[in-house]
């Protein structure tokens, strides 16, 4: 099993959602988070004066699948979540040894 | 430059004023004491209700779109008010004889004649109706028209849209000769910022993501629902300037009946549409409810000085079958995105306000006696005013935003849409503070 | 359906009316109009209590809950409104004599005789402060109380509770003949509504993690300090009506000493509360100093146009205490859970109110004499009034709450409830766009 | 204890009071009814404005510290009503003649002839007035300074500095013989609030993180647009009791165009300081319309009853580009850290009020004549009477901050700071279940 | 070392960290998300119209603790957790390679 | 590459974030999250009565980094976070196998 985190941006979340939820991808836990990249920040304006935020709010999808999944779940991500312009996020993968549902206290795949 | 020019000629000019210290007035008159303090009261709850729009408007809408409501609420006051000192009195009220069914004209700039304090009294008091209209709009294009169109909308409203429809009612036109009523504006006000929103709301489209393929509508829940329902009560406690001050004087008594009756419809028509909801869905909804009492005081309006308590439980409990089921059909029927129901409250309640009115007046007070009281001229008279002013309204209203949608454009990007009007238009959010998230919403 | 047979009954019914246009009324008594304009403006702001009440209670309460508070205090007043047109108004100040000293009998929905200016003028200020009396209840079994229960309790209070008792004091029943007096109602409006509040907070238990197994109890605190600090400034400038409104007459000057009574009383205790607070745990307390200003409030109402501004500050000096004691008790003691402290502000403080006015009445005023200027048979009174003031109110509050709780229910599933009653009783949250969380309280 | 002592003393005390039931009175002057019930109502609308800018001045600044900034807003107010009550109200109205150019002597505690109908209706205004000038302040200091500091600032501003100054003016004292006006108080309230604000910025210093190491100065955005526009709008309503309430008389008609002047000052500034932004950001900035407003209300307060709705279009205007020119001076050039414009809002544009005045009364009511009508006396005796507002308020408020930083303290440590005045100051958070974020400040 | 994240109803909590905590499990970090599953969403209304909320808020607790204590961490969870019903939640293992106290800069499990 | 996951006091974290940027390490992904560990809570009141809260606000960093920049990261934020006092915080150090760049759709470590 490995976990598919991806950083991405938060006005593409509901696109990228729906195009997972297709192809039968439903599991995941999502966190509203802040980062920086690449991109160096917006400039907002309060009161008269500008300034630059460089923490910019991003969404935060973590979905644990198959290892045979991985591509195809990194795959349609990237196809959805891309504008190909900066600040359109990452993705990381990372190995997961164990899985457990509370409910049911199974362990491993089937409990995905 | 040229509002610099004007203002200095202003300045300038010889005080032709017809008694700027009041001296005169209560000398003739010392009744207008109370007459004053009572109008002028009411006027200042009636501007309370804007904070009352604001609230209840950011209250029913998203987050990320606070800031951009808050500023196009402040503004529609600021502008309606320059709007209607410069131009919107006095094509209204103003007292030359040109076309007196039509149009007034007298009065631009408050200046000359007009700096008297009766003038301006009742400036005041039409300046806060006229901004009502004006703000109403507001909650039906929100979260996607364009700011600088909106300050356009805001100014026409108040110095042409309602001025010229309220001197037909109030100011001398030919509604009024033809024997149509609207005590506190219905008519006037509501229906007519209820009209021109349905105009607004028709030619913005609905916001990305409130419809569905197949046509089904998804809810796009409020980001406050305790601000939204404050909004609410700020409203129903300035609506009381709003129908009570409508006596222009202060010794009408029958004001205490008016107080009643707005009490009672707005009260009859929340319960009916929360026990609407709660039949329907299972739970009762508060947003509905909120919804139902702005609705019952809409449809009060009109009729508030001339029907009975009883009268007014009962155009209250339509009033909350009309919301509940306006809005239903807006929303899966019609299409049309009105993020707050303004249509639905102002409009189709104003509509039902001048003809309750029409129905239910039961000749007490002024002689106004509706359908039930043998006064069925008079109903046809409000039938009629029902539809002068949605031709005008709704008729001015379409010819605006489509010339303004195919000049300057109406409706901001989508992309700015998306990411909310509040960075889009003012660069700024909301709520910096907090972690905000629109996930969650199913489709 | 019953109840549009009644309207149509209403309708039809001829019109019995005494004067219903007012023309009689102020020819008879021009004073009338500055009467008339004052009561109603004063109403008006006791209204807006409403929006006050509902911004300190969930400001005091869980983001959770806050939609559900919302909702119980917009119906609250619709329902009480009703309730009071149709039956209240009727049995308190009827005047078809029967038992006169028990209650009063006619004018139901404002209809026949009762459909009157000066009448419904009156109708109009006395609904206003039974919607207050119903809603303080809405505090003290918050973020536990089934919705449906609620409405009933609060068309009980409207219809029947706050009736009779007003009318033993204020309709000329058997406690103003033994001499008792109030005011503005700290015994009939808020011990009443407070004495009320403590039987359904009693019958109904404490909120879930209120206590631990050892019984100390959790401190549950509230969503947002600003919407609850904006309910007691909206409390506060609302009061003026209630107190200054309640001279019911526009020419009694004694007004502004009620004004700066009711301002200082609401200082003091204020004050007093935040420095108690602050020598007991080290900090001054933002949530007590609110809840004293609101004890301050009520523990004036009852005297506010009979005792000097002195006696006023030390008034709300005790109220300050009393407050901040209550408090502890309830919470440590007792065990009652009140979220919001009603039954300390209103009940506690509205008896300290009664009581305060029959020690330090003074005589200048309309020859009221409290104990420290030889009033002892009308201190003695007071007593009284405060006994079954108490007795009334909480007897028949554990009554209701009782038999509801044995039938109907009167608490929310313990599911529903840490889900919490936004969910569970009306499908939404309050604050869809924002992260929430409650974790973090240790116990 | 010694509190304790003076009550028991004033209640002890044999009444001398003048007419406190009003009798005299009314039966002298029967107008007074109308002039009180004017005077009170205007009096509540300002004692509302407490809450204006409790919610303007949390919206602008950061959740961390909005508990605290209630609890200031809230303090002041009582402790400025007891202060005024003990203090202040003798010194600036107490009629014992002994140096009445400077200050007055006589009705401490409302007590012995200060018992009084009429006396104490001045009071109640006046009272409201003082509050104002108190809380002023608190926008200035907002986010850093000590809460118990804070305290004694409200007492001296509404026991002393406020009083002596309103002497001056109001009081018969030597400006008002000098010929200086100020109609409701832009210098004696605003332009005094907003130095004594400038002399606690400049001692208390910026915000930690509010400039950077080059002297550039970082944005610190306010955690609440929809609640600071909440209080822009009750700002603005309740000014209009403010300006109104100033005639101190009910039958003075000229207060048609004192509320006309009022909303058109503020329209024009809130339009001029938005277009401003907008024309150099590129983006309509909503915290600066909401400014703007304010500063239009400021700059209209002290000549609202003496000049055009033409003049105070104009006036508006230069205080929409007073407000955002100052703004920019203190952020970028003074490096003076003002969270929410308190200095620039009140201070500047309260001293353009006055001038303001004396360049545009026209002469048509009360014979007040400023420089385009002649009146250059006048005009001289306004700027006069600014210079000695700024001399008065700002160097009595520097000399009481410095001695307060000397002894006492007057800003709490860094890393109460950072970690918010909630915490530090009172043990709590204003929204205790929302995710908080302050990341993302770029420096 | 491991991580042991588990994402669990916000309502148990409480519970939850109650039990940790007795059995010696204090140190953790929690953090609010949103998330879907086999839990389809709930139905939630609107000024009169139903529409349903597919990510439901969920907590998430992360808490790195040493190989042996794994089991105990999930079952102590596990047990409190459960309702039985459809939405309890998942818990993952990852392994940790490393972990550092700022406070002191200890390295490795003496860290936890 | 390694997930260097550190959670600090939140106000620390504006001075970490500029000491981690001025050694260039500037991508990061931002949580606020609430926990506890040593620091047994803080006690707060509320109308006059107190009581501890003991899970208390902190911010988490999340970076992916290479191998050979987790040492210098670790040291950066320690050096910066630490203030001597319980509550700092803790640093846990993860692999990751795999990092996307969404814009581009690049792999490992030159997506960084
Ligand atoms: N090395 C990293 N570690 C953790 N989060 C990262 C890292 N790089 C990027 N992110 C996250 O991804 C988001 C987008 O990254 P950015 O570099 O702006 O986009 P792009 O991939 O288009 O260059 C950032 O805001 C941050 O939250
Ligand atoms: N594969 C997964 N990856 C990430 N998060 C998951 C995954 N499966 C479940 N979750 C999280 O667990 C929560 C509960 O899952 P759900 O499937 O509804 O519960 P159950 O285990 O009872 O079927 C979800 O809301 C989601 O946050
Ligand atoms: N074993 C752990 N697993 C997960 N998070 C932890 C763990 N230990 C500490 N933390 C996080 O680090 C924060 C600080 O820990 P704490 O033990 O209070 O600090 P210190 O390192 O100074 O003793 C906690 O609030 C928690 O969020």
């Amino acid at each position: 099993m490995k976990e598919v985190k991806a950083i991405i941006r938060t006005t593409n979340f509901e696109a990228v959602k729906k195009a997972l939820d297709e192809k039968g991808y439903v599991s995941m836990t999502v966190t509203e988070v802040k980062g920086r990249g690449k991109q160096k920040g917006i400039t907002q304006q309060w009161r008269g004066a500008e300034y630059v935020v460089d923490m910019i709010p991003k969404t935060k999808i973590e979905m644990v699948v198959k290892d045979e999944e991985v591509k195809d779940v990194v795959d349609t991500i990237c196809s959805v979540a891309k504008t190909g312009q900066i600040g359109d996020g990452k993705i990381f993968i990372t190995a997961v040894e164990d899985a457990i549902r509370v409910r049911t206290g199974e362990h491993g795949e089937e409990s995905l | 430059m040229a509002l610099a020019a004007i203002l200095l000629a202003l300045l300038a000019s010889p005080a032709l004023a017809a008694d700027p210290s009041g001296d005169i007035t209560i000398e003739e008159n010392p009744n207008a004491a109370l007459d004053f303090a009572w109008v002028l009261i009411c006027g200042f709850l009636v501007m309370f209700m804007q904070a009352g729009f604001a609230m209840l408007e950011t209250g029913f809408t998203r987050s990320k779109n606070a800031a951009n409501i808050m500023m196009k609420n402040m503004m529609d006051f600021s502008i309606g008010a320059l709007a209607y000192w410069a131009v919107g009195f006095a094509v209204m009220y103003g007292t030359t004889e040109i076309i007196a069914e039509v149009m007034g004209w007298g009065g631009f700039f408050l200046a000359g004649e007009a700096y008297d304090v009766s003038t301006i009294e009742s400036w005041f008091f039409q300046m806060v109706f006229a901004a009502t209209a004006a703000t109403i709009v507001s909650g039906a294009v929100a979260e996607r028209c364009k700011f600088s169109t909106y300050l356009i909308i805001s100014a026409l409203i108040t110095a042409v849209i309602y001025p010229l429809y309220g001197h037909w009612v109030w100011g001398g036109g030919f509604l009024s000769e033809m024997g149509a009523l609207d005590f506190a504006g219905s008519g006037v006000v509501h229906a007519l910022g209820g009209w021109v929103a349905l105009a607004g709301a028709l030619l913005l489209g609905p916001r990305i993501g409130k419809y569905q393929r197949d046509g089904k509508p998804n809810a796009i829940p409020g980001h406050s629902i305790t601000l939204g329902t404050l909004g609410v009560f700020i409203l129903w406690f300035g609506w009381y300037g709003f129908n009570c001050g409508s006596t222009l004087v202060g010794d009408a008594l029958r004001v205490s009946i008016i107080a009643a009756n707005t009490t009672l419809a707005a009260a009859a028509a929340m319960a009916v549409a929360m026990f609407i909801t709660w039949a329907w869905h299972g739970k009762p909804d508060v947003g509905m409810a909120g919804n139902g009492a702005i609705a019952g005081l809409v449809a009060i309006t009109a009729g508030c000085a001339w029907v009975t308590p009883s009268a007014s439980v009962l155009i209250g409990i339509i009033a909350g079958f009309l919301v509940v089921f306006s809005v239903w059909l807006m929303d899966w029927k019609l299409h049309i995105d009105d993020p707050v129901g303004a249509i639905s409250v102002h409009g189709v309640n104003g509509a039902w306000g001048l003809l309750a009115l029409g129905i239910f007046a039961d000749g007490t007070y002024g002689g106004v006696a509706g359908l039930l009281h043998g006064g069925s001229d008079f109903f046809v008279a409000q039938v009629f005013s029902v539809v002068v002013n949605f031709t005008w309204a709704f008729g001015l209203g379409l010819i605006i935003f489509f010339i303004l949608k195919k000049t300057i454009g109406i409706r901001v990007e989508a992309t700015d849409e998306i990411a909310g009007l509040d960075l889009s238009e003012h660069g700024m959010t909301a709520y910096p503070n907090f972690i905000h998230s629109e996930t969650g919403r199913g489709d």
